[in-house]
């Protein structure tokens, strides 16, 4: 907990970074307080993978500072990454283990947070309610996966792929979700799948930080809409 | 203890997916094999010869499987970006390289267990009762140093373009002490009990530098991987 | 808390490779024994591999061309035995120089099957019936 | 970084050093070719031990001193770390690679043969392989902090590694009939004269190294303060996005 305004969700201060040789990110400067609705722009080769996977701690800053709840992300990544999730562009599971084995490993290396049932209590006779919506398979239901969950996914289309990830997510439901362009690869239900969960994390509180150039999606009223460019933020259209 | 769980659940992970590719299973065991006889005939038919080559030549066809399974073992895990999701979870990196270690150990165990009997039938080595559980040991510890090593580097090289030709590059300076040490160990261990000693203090030695390299490797291993 | 826990581990851990490598060192099965650590302790030894190290006693090199059959005698002034190896001697094979040999003693007798050459120009033997300096041997063998 | 204009000439001291090192190589050459007597057994090539030995020696100081400036970046993450872990590192490459040599002219008279599997030669073939693994991940890293990082690890293992090493390459010339000679020379008897001349040669050795990794680190300071896409972050028009 050092150096950071207490309270904000995302904190960066000048942080560069560059991929290859050349640098992508030039001094990005941003706040987010806590349970907000971001979306980025920004053309392709922009850097907004790059700035995603940087606030998931993949990346380290190569300059300025980073914080994400307070927790700076080159000393401290281990208890920012207790806070946060981040759904890839491919989704990011194994393709040799099942859709259902994915979702197993996640919480098996997740140490039980509030609502999310401890391994311990999976053989109790009688789970509560809330233990019932928060398993795996429940979860695979809840995006329209259940018939795939017992199938490798290296089987699954790319956007059961992406609808894999979101499982994960809403089962681990860190603080703050990052999403890297989650419509792409989706089909309308699929989208709008998306949407839903995404205003039901903001109304429990999450913070949520969407990369997208999809420009249909202001119907998720976003508390900002941000533009990367040369290196750099803005407010869109600004 | 939550480190040791997580080490051994990703163990699992891997070496479930080590089951289900089942072509690359069957594809390292026949390339040792291969390997094995290909070897034989580069040695030539002098049979005094061949009995004495046998445990190198298992153990190099033991690296070459070590390198590929290492490889493999990253590959399929960085396919979709599935690596970078493990990364994601508050695991320690410690346990990210032990359980994988695990994997490819049990792996290259067994794949040396059947591979000895073949290696021996082949080059007309025979090994005495007495000292299975000396091979067994040798097998042990020296498939440990293996996988210590290829696993370590298998990370490091996962995201370089040519990996599959650097892998090697990088890793076999590194195993010569390893590799001596099991060589001259089965050695031993073949010349029947009244030996075991010697191939003891070769096991020791094995022992020794596995450690090293188990203590040195999982402190690092969180450079190599965190980008 | 947990980092110095692991911390002790891993120094633990180093401790123990530490203790298996240096007693693999110290033990005569990897490095070499002298003729008169053999004579101590023949039982021990008796039909099992070791390496012999010592000085080749002045006037025992005998060589059978036809047969590539090389015996002599190794010493280190206290004890000598006979040595058999099949093969030619290497080239820097010289009578009171060192050699290391791997092989078994069978009644008395070292069967060699690997024949190692020491360069010991910086030992000299002592003259006869003095004691001589088995530290100053060992190291020149090294 | 900001001021370079005062480090792009080699700085004085660095040049009368160069110059003092000139004088002691060339006193050592002199001590070694003219001052030296023949050894009993080798004769005049003991001369070349006098060049052999202290490359060899500085070849693994070099690794060991490459792998602490390596250790000493993980920990603090500076960049002019990298670079004198980079430039002990080419010294090390240079120093075992002569020392490679060194020991095989040494065989060729000796042993008539330019390769032998001596322990001491075997090891410096085997620490040119893993000098050469970490300059070839080194080309094939672009990201200059992930560089530094992978092979600032790398030089670790190798370091770790170089006992075990050792003790292989003493015990593997084993399995071979052996024709051994030290290569390194150090079965010669050395008179108090032959000692003298090595440890002269030695510290040419040294200062040679040290001459060398200065200006190599010179130079890759200023290719750091000199890095044009650094320059591109430099006064960048930046505003603070809040999302309050």
């Amino acid at each position: 907990m050092s150096g950071g305004q207490d309270g904000l969700a995302i904190e960066l201060r000048g942080v560069t970074r560059r991929m290859g040789g050349e640098y992508v990110l030039r001094g990005i400067d941003l706040e987010v307080a806590p349970g907000k609705l971001v979306v980025l722009r920004g053309s392709n080769g922009t850097g907004k993978t790059t700035l995603l996977r940087l606030l998931a701690t993949r990346l380290r800053p190569a300059g300025g500072q980073a914080l994400v709840f307070g927790h700076d992300l080159t000393r401290e990544a281990a208890a920012a990454r207790a806070r946060l999730g981040l759904l890839t562009v491919m989704g990011g599971s194994f393709p040799l283990l099942t859709g259902r084995e994915n979702l197993e490993l996640a919480t098996a290396l997740t140490p039980r947070r509030p609502g999310l049932p401890a391994r311990a209590e999976a053989g109790q006779a009688e789970p509560t309610e809330a233990w019932k919506a928060r398993t795996p398979l429940a979860t695979l239901g809840r995006v329209g996966l259940e018939h795939g969950a017992d199938k490798l996914v290296r089987t699954y289309s790319s956007g059961m792929k992406k609808r894999l990830g979101l499982a994960r997510l809403l089962l681990l439901d860190p603080d703050l979700w990052l999403l890297d362009e989650p419509y792409a690869a989706l089909d309308d239900l699929g989208k709008r799948l998306m949407d839903e969960c995404v205003t039901a994390a903001q109304a429990r509180g999450r913070t949520v930080f969407m990369a997208s150039h999809e420009s249909d999606r202001d119907h998720l009223g976003p508390d900002a809409v941000i533009e990367l460019k040369d290196g750099t933020l803005r407010m869109f259209g600004a | 203890m939550n480190d040791l769980i997580a080490a051994l659940t990703v163990a699992r992970k891997d070496f479930r997916q080590e089951l289900r590719s089942r072509a690359t299973t069957v594809a390292t065991l026949f390339f040792s094999a291969i390997t094995l006889v290909m070897m034989a005939f580069g040695l030539g038919r002098d049979p005094e010869l061949m009995r004495s080559a046998a445990p190198g030549v298992l153990w190099v066809a033991l690296a070459f499987a070590g390198v590929i399974a290492a490889a493999q073992s990253f590959q399929a895990d960085l396919e979709e970006g599935a690596f970078e999701q493990l990364l994601l979870l508050p695991v320690s990196r410690a346990a990210v390289y032990l359980g994988k270690l695990a994997a490819s150990w049990l792996y290259l165990f067994v794949l040396g267990a059947l591979m000895l009997p073949i290696a021996l039938g082949l080059y007309g080595a025979d090994a005495p009762a007495s000292t299975w559980w000396l091979l067994g040991l040798v097998l042990l510890l020296g498939t440990l140093g293996l996988a210590l090593i290829a696993t370590f580097y298998a990370g490091l090289t996962a995201n370089l373009q040519a990996r599959e030709a650097l892998l090697p590059v990088l890793m076999f300076p590194v195993i010569v002490p390893i590799m001596l040490g099991a060589v001259r160990a089965t050695e031993a261990a073949l010349m029947g009990s009244a030996d075991a000693p010697l191939a003891l203090s070769w096991v020791q030695l094995l022992g020794g530098f596995d450690l090293v390299y188990l203590v040195v490797c999982a402190s690092i291993f969180h450079f190599v991987v965190d980008d | 808390m947990k980092k110095i826990v692991y911390a002790l581990l891993g120094v633990a851990v180093l401790a123990v490779a530490g203790f298996l490598i240096s007693k693999a060192l110290q033990s005569s099965l990897v490095y070499f024994i002298l003729p008169s650590e053999y004579a101590r302790d023949t039982a021990a030894f008796e039909g099992k591999r070791v390496r012999l190290g010592g000085l080749v006693q002045a006037g025992s090199v005998r060589f059978d061309d036809a047969k590539l059959h090389l015996t002599f005698q190794i010493t280190d002034h206290l004890k000598d035995y006979p040595v058999q190896y099949d093969g030619a001697p290497p080239d820097l094979f010289q009578e009171n120089g060192g050699v290391v040999i791997e092989g078994r003693f069978h009644d008395g007798v070292f069967v060699g099957d690997n024949l190692l050459v020491k360069h010991s120009s910086d030992y000299h033997p002592p003259a006869d019936g003095e004691p001589i300096d088995v530290d100053a041997l060992k190291e020149s063998l090294r | 970084m900001s001021d370079t204009s005062g480090r792009t000439r080699r700085p004085r001291w660095l040049t009368v050093f160069g110059l003092v090192t000139l004088a002691v190589v060339g006193v050592g050459l002199y001590a070694a070719l003219i001052v030296s007597p023949p050894d009993v057994n080798q004769g005049d090539l003991i001369r070349v031990m006098y060049a052999h030995v202290p490359v060899a020696w500085i070849g693994f100081a070099a690794v060991a001193a490459s792998a602490f400036w390596g250790m000493l970046y993980l920990w603090r993450g500076r960049a002019p770390d990298d670079v004198r872990a980079q430039a002990t590192a080419e010294a090390a490459l240079l120093f075992s690679v002569l020392t490679v040599i060194g020991g095989m002219t040494y065989s060729k008279p000796t042993l008539n043969t330019y390769w032998t599997w001596d322990a001491k030669l075997t090891l410096t073939a085997l620490m040119v392989a893993l000098v050469v693994g970490y300059f070839i991940v080194r080309a094939l890293i672009e990201d200059p902090q992930r560089r530094a990082r992978v092979s600032a690890v790398i030089m670790l293992v190798v370091l770790v590694s170089l006992p075990f090493n050792y003790l292989a390459a003493e015990w593997f010339r084993t399995l071979h009939p052996a024709k051994s000679i030290n290569l390194d020379g150090s079965g010669v008897t050395m008179a108090p004269v032959m000692v003298r001349v090595l440890l002269i040669n030695v510290l040419g050795g040294a200062m040679v190294f040290f001459y060398f990794i200065s200006e190599r680190i010179r130079i890759g300071r200023l290719a750091l303060a000199d890095d044009k896409t650094f320059d591109s972050v430099r006064g960048v028009a930046r505003e603070v996005v809040s999302v309050r």
